[in-house]
């Protein structure tokens, strides 16, 4: 099995990912945005960073890149596809998502370790883990904050995959650290294979680093590119 | 005012005797693009007039240096090929002018230093200075500073391990911003600044050349700010972070793949400087056609596009035969590149301009036929005053009170307010993140680790020149020992007021003495650095301010360094270190208790200082919980913080007012289940436990409050 | 011939507009306490050749549809400046 | 009462400016290949309550001073849009 991790100008967290990925022994393939043929992959991520320099607005040029057709084959088919941080705001702005991401509550771009609150196994992301079970991963972004018209289909269709929270799992507005609707940190498609997650499980693979609850996130990714689900 | 009879080079901020060398030099009049070269390349920020005399005291001749100071950043030996580059640099008056981009472009500039060596660069420090935070202008200017670092380092991928901020009023008008960086590389991807190779091309690769910045290192960097300045300061320059990312990737693999011969970014003077230096440095010559080079606006006179200082922007010396793959490799990445020059037997620059020769000057005489003064020095007539007045802590005071009001104070209090703003985890080697003494990365695949510190120091340097300049040098080897590593270089920023002014003068010589003093008392070699002089608003010179970042290295990470938070019920407290004591000057307490600035730091002993970062560095490799240098607000703060981190009280065992806010140096706290076994002097305190900061007789303070005045200082101010 | 035209893109209503919000709080910090609303756009000039103004304004239109606005969130006008 | 007002903030020219010349190049990379030019410039509407419209419109002049323009790099218009 292996993974293609896309890498667009600006993209740079794409090493992390494959880092973290390495830990349980998943290839990958860093894989240029220019690419238009990813046929090799079971499994697709968009790393974190900053495509195009943001500019315009997150994930906005980036879902023009060539690339981006092969994701949107590979999706159709049922293959895994998880957006972390910048891909989320990619897989937004492409469609494969539902909702945006827009500024920060505070209008600042906030980096420290946060808790989100599993809300959902039933997705590439959390497969592993289980309903309720409290993750303490990092935040890393400005534009974090997850907005979407119809907020109440993405509730009702259950995919919310996790919220942020507080330390003992209950939410409100003290542990919701960017303002996001109803505390959303990730979500899932309606198919379940295209998920992504605001803040970054793979910078929680290692205890050396502080944490490795994100661990259980990348192991669920790596099931369900093992395991794709059929079309 | 620009008048008729103001000559060009008096415009262009040179003298007369500086206009007349050029035209020896020359052997007749300059043209007008040639005077421009001449001007920017002969300022202070770029030719080190003033300090060149003196920086030769900083030694670096230790058999780990690779590359010492003179090339764009320093490089040190890791050993098993690893090497690593630093450099700092400053960029204050931008910042004032316009604190968002002139902190984001002096994150953009630190960066091109270093991966012009062939390095990536994995870390950036930002020690900041401004004046006091009930000014709302000193806060606009601290907000746009964090967020313009913050809006490019993240955005270029680079994280911000750390950094420093003082507050002064002496810095209200002018602010001070420095930002150090740290790159990996490997011993084979080193790459230098000289051209060589008669026929070899240079290309310039990046952002388009525009009117930004013209004149900036001449003009903003070299000289004072009078009030009303801002309105005829020349264009602000706009970082693209973005732009930059593709430069770092692309020029990476251009020397992967062994594509160039040399390398230079263009920072201060933009084509001119970068065109003469890497001429210059390889012994030729250059001819450069300035109709290639791809300008962002109509009109540009050559002069212009020759000092435009337009950001991110690389000149790559290339053989001709690998002309095409550099062509290509850029266009992969997608960034602009064209031939500009090709490197002649020299020694002339000549610059072309359509068709015409615009500029025909020895290239190594721009940077090295620079003038050096040695400027007059005075000590200055302050010092007897500030020395002559002892500080000392009143006998009646409320320890409590006292230590709540220095835990509000927002050099004091919880920093995370600036440091949550920057990623410092991108590439998963953070290991001590920022709000400890001293930032811990590893170097994945080894078992090597790095730490670095910034310390500075302006109140000390202040009273003491030369004290002060060795005590930041010792704080920053404190800080890093504290980690496990040990100090292994040190890079320099030396902010200073106006030179020509003698006592500034000798506040420069005597800091530089110190420093110099403390780094060859521990064997640590300065690799590089910067001075940044003309600090100096409406005749007001800023409180000298060297900064150094302290680099420490160990080939044996430990798994688990110490950490604020890991003070745990029942362990003990020890002080260790210096047996030294009641050293007040310059000290939190004096400031902001006693609202003084006086008195005289105390020396420090070359000897003491080396056993007793020796003795830190081995405790906190070998497991030790808690290892915490003491320095602003003394012993009191620095408990505070074990204490506030680790959510849980301290129990003080006996001890006096005098010894919780004294700030002799060269001390640090212990926290452990055992008893720390050192070589110097080592004194249980307390034990901890509960719910308070208790300290006996002398009162408690309940923990919950301590974490709330500690944790709002920065933000109750800021939002 | 060249044309040119502003494109202004606003936040639909009803989502949150968190530089709307944090500034108005701003505002009012700084005394203007009779602030009621402040809501954020953004403009984008666009310059253009075409042959004629309509072809221009078309290709302006497309553009918008689909790289400038994000409909999932923006809405979006275009006027004309040449 | 209550006054609205829409200020519009750009860029001074000859200041460099990243993003419209990276959504310059997205517009051509995606078929567009006239456009000659892009920039990005600010709308800020701010709705107040004040006596009349002159002292409204001072305090928004105000404001763009103080927080919402910054003088050093952009430049701002006021209209009145009650
Ligand atoms: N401007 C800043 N940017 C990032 N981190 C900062 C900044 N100022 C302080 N910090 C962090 O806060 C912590 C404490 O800083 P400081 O009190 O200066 O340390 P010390 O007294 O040990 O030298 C350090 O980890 C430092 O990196
Ligand atoms: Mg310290």
């Amino acid at each position: 099995m292996s993974v293609a991790v896309v890498v667009f100008p600006g993209t740079n967290c794409e090493h992390d990912i494959v880092h973290a990925l390495d830990l349980i022994g998943v290839e990958t393939e860093l894989v240029w945005h220019t690419e238009t043929d990813l046929s090799g992959a079971d499994g697709v991520v968009l790393p974190g960073g900053f495509a195009h320099g943001d500019y315009l607005r997150t994930g906005a040029i980036a879902r023009f890149s060539p690339v981006m057709s092969e994701i949107d084959r590979l999706a159709a088919l049922g293959a895994p596809i998880l957006g972390i941080c910048n891909g989320f705001q990619i897989l937004c702005e492409a469609g494969l998502l539902p909702g945006a991401l827009v500024a920060n509550r505070d209008l600042k771009f906030i980096c420290r370790h946060i808790h989100v609150r599993v809300e959902s196994t039933d997705s590439i992301l959390t497969n592993r883990a289980e309903v309720g079970q409290v993750l303490r991963i990092p935040l890393n972004s400005y534009e974090g904050n997850y907005i979407a018209e119809a907020i109440d289909d993405v509730e009702n269709a259950d995919l919310v995959v996790a919220r942020y929270s507080n330390p003992d799992g209950s939410i409100d507005k003290q542990g919701n650290p960017n303002g996001s609707t109803n505390a959303i940190a990730a979500i899932t498609n309606e198919r379940r294979n295209v998920a992504a997650i605001m803040p970054h499980p793979e910078r929680a693979a290692e205890s050396i680093l502080g944490s490795s609850d994100g661990m259980v996130m990348i192991e669920s990714f790596a099931a369900s590119v093992t395991a794709p689900l059929s079309a | 005012m620009t008048t008729e009879a103001t000559p060009a080079h008096i415009q262009l901020g040179m003298t007369d005797e500086e206009y007349d060398s050029v035209c020896e030099i020359l052997g007749r009049e300059p043209r007008p693009a040639e005077l421009a070269m001449y001007s920017v390349m002969w300022s202070e920020h770029c030719s080190y007039k003033s300090s060149r005399k003196h920086l030769g005291r900083f030694g670096s001749d230790q058999p780990w240096v690779v590359v010492g100071p003179g090339e764009n950043a320093g490089v040190v030996d890791l050993g098993d090929g690893w090497l690593a580059a630093l450099r700092i640099e400053s960029h204050n008056h931008p910042s004032f002018v316009e604190p968002y981009q002139g902190a984001a472009t002096g994150v953009g500039g630190i960066l091109r230093d270093v991966f012009t060596m062939g390095a990536r660069p994995v870390a950036v420090w930002d020690p900041l200075r401004f004046g006091p935070l009930d000014d709302p202008h000193n806060r606009y200017l601290l907000e746009g500073v964090v967020s313009g670092i913050a809006g490019y380092g993240n955005a270029v991928g680079v994280p911000t391990l750390g950094g420093e901020v003082e507050f002064a009023d002496r810095f209200s008008k002018n602010p001070l911003v420095n930002v150090m960086a740290l790159g990996l590389l490997k011993q084979e991807q080193l790459v230098l600044s000289a051209a060589s190779g008669e026929g070899n091309k240079a290309i310039l690769l990046g952002n388009a050349t525009g009117r930004d910045g013209i004149g900036g290192a001449s003009i903003l960097a070299s000289a004072s700010f009078e009030e009303g300045d801002e309105g005829k300061r020349p264009n602000v320059q706009v970082g693209d972070p973005f732009e930059e990312k593709k430069l770092i990737e692309a020029c990476l693999e251009l020397y992967d793949e062994g594509l160039v011969v040399a390398i230079q970014d263009l920072g201060a003077a933009g084509i001119s400087c970068a065109t003469s230096e890497t001429a210059g440095n390889g012994g030729m010559g250059m001819d450069v056609d300035l109709d290639n080079v791809h300008v962002r606006e109509q009109g540009m006179t050559p002069g212009e596009i020759l000092m435009s200082e337009s950001q991110e922007r690389m000149l790559a010396i290339v053989a001709p035969e690998n002309e095409q793959a550099v062509l290509d490799l850029a266009s992969k990445w997608e960034i602009d590149a064209r031939t500009i020059g090709e490197v002649t037997q020299g020694p002339e620059l000549r610059v072309f301009s359509d068709g015409e020769l615009v500029a025909e000057v020895p290239a190594a005489s721009l940077a090295d036929d620079a003038p050096i003064y040695d400027r007059p020095a005075e000590r200055p007539s302050y010092l007897d005053e500030v020395w002559a007045d002892e500080p000392s802590i009143p006998d009646e005071v409320d320890v409590v009170d006292a230590l709540r009001t220095l835990l509000d104070d927002p050099a004091i209090g919880d920093r995370s307010w600036i440091s949550s703003q920057y990623d410092h985890m991108l590439f998963l080697n953070t290991v001590v993140e920022p709000g400890h003494d001293g930032s811990l990365m590893r170097i994945k695949g080894t078992t090597k680790g790095l730490a670095v510190a910034t310390d500075g120091d302006a109140f000390r340097t202040y009273l003491d020149p030369r004290r002060g300049g060795a005590r930041i040098v010792f704080e920053g080897a404190m800080n890093v020992a504290v980690t496990g590593t040990r100090p292994y270089a040190v890079v320099d920023n030396l902010n200073f007021g106006n030179p020509e002014n003698p006592e500034v003068m000798w506040q420069f010589i005597e800091a530089v003495d110190g420093m110099a003093w403390a780094c060859e008392e521990l064997d640590l070699p300065v690799v590089g650095g910067n001075v940044s002089f003309y600090n100096q608003t409406d005749g007001v010179d800023i409180y000298p301010a060297p900064v150094v970042g302290v680099l420490g290295f160990t080939e044996d990470i430990p798994t688990k360094p110490p950490r604020l938070d890991a003070a745990e019920h029942d362990m003990g407290i020890w002080v260790i270190g210096s047996e030294a004591e009641g050293d007040l000057a310059g000290s939190a307490f004096d400031r902001i208790l006693n609202g003084s600035l006086r008195g005289r730091p105390a020396d420090v002993d070359g000897d003491t200082a080396r056993r007793v970062i020796t003795s830190v560095a081995d405790l906190a490799s070998s497991g030790t919980p808690v290892v915490h240098d003491i320095s602003t607000g003394g012993l009191a703060v620095a408990l505070a913080e074990i204490a506030i981190k680790s959510s849980i009280g301290v129990i003080l065992d006996d001890i006096s007012a005098d010894e919780l806010f004294d700030e002799t140096p060269l001390r640090a706290i212990v926290v452990s289940h055992h008893e720390p076994i050192t070589p110097v002097n080592c004194r249980r305190i307390g034990t901890v436990g509960g719910a308070d900061l208790d300290f006996g007789d002398l009162g408690s303070l309940p923990l919950a409050d301590a974490a709330h005045i500690w944790s709002s200082a920065l933000p109750r101010r800021m939002n | 011939m060249t044309h040119r035209f502003r494109i202004t893109i606003e936040r639909k209503p009803g989502l949150s507009d968190p530089e709307g919000a944090t500034t108005r709080k701003a505002l009012i910090d700084l005394g203007f306490e009779d602030v009621e609303h402040v809501s954020f756009g953004r403009i984008v000039s666009v310059t253009i050749h075409a042959s004629d103004e309509a072809t221009a304004r078309s290709s302006v239109d497309e553009m918008c549809e689909k790289l400038l606005a994000n409909p999932v969130m923006e809405t979006y006008t275009v006027e004309s400046e040449s």
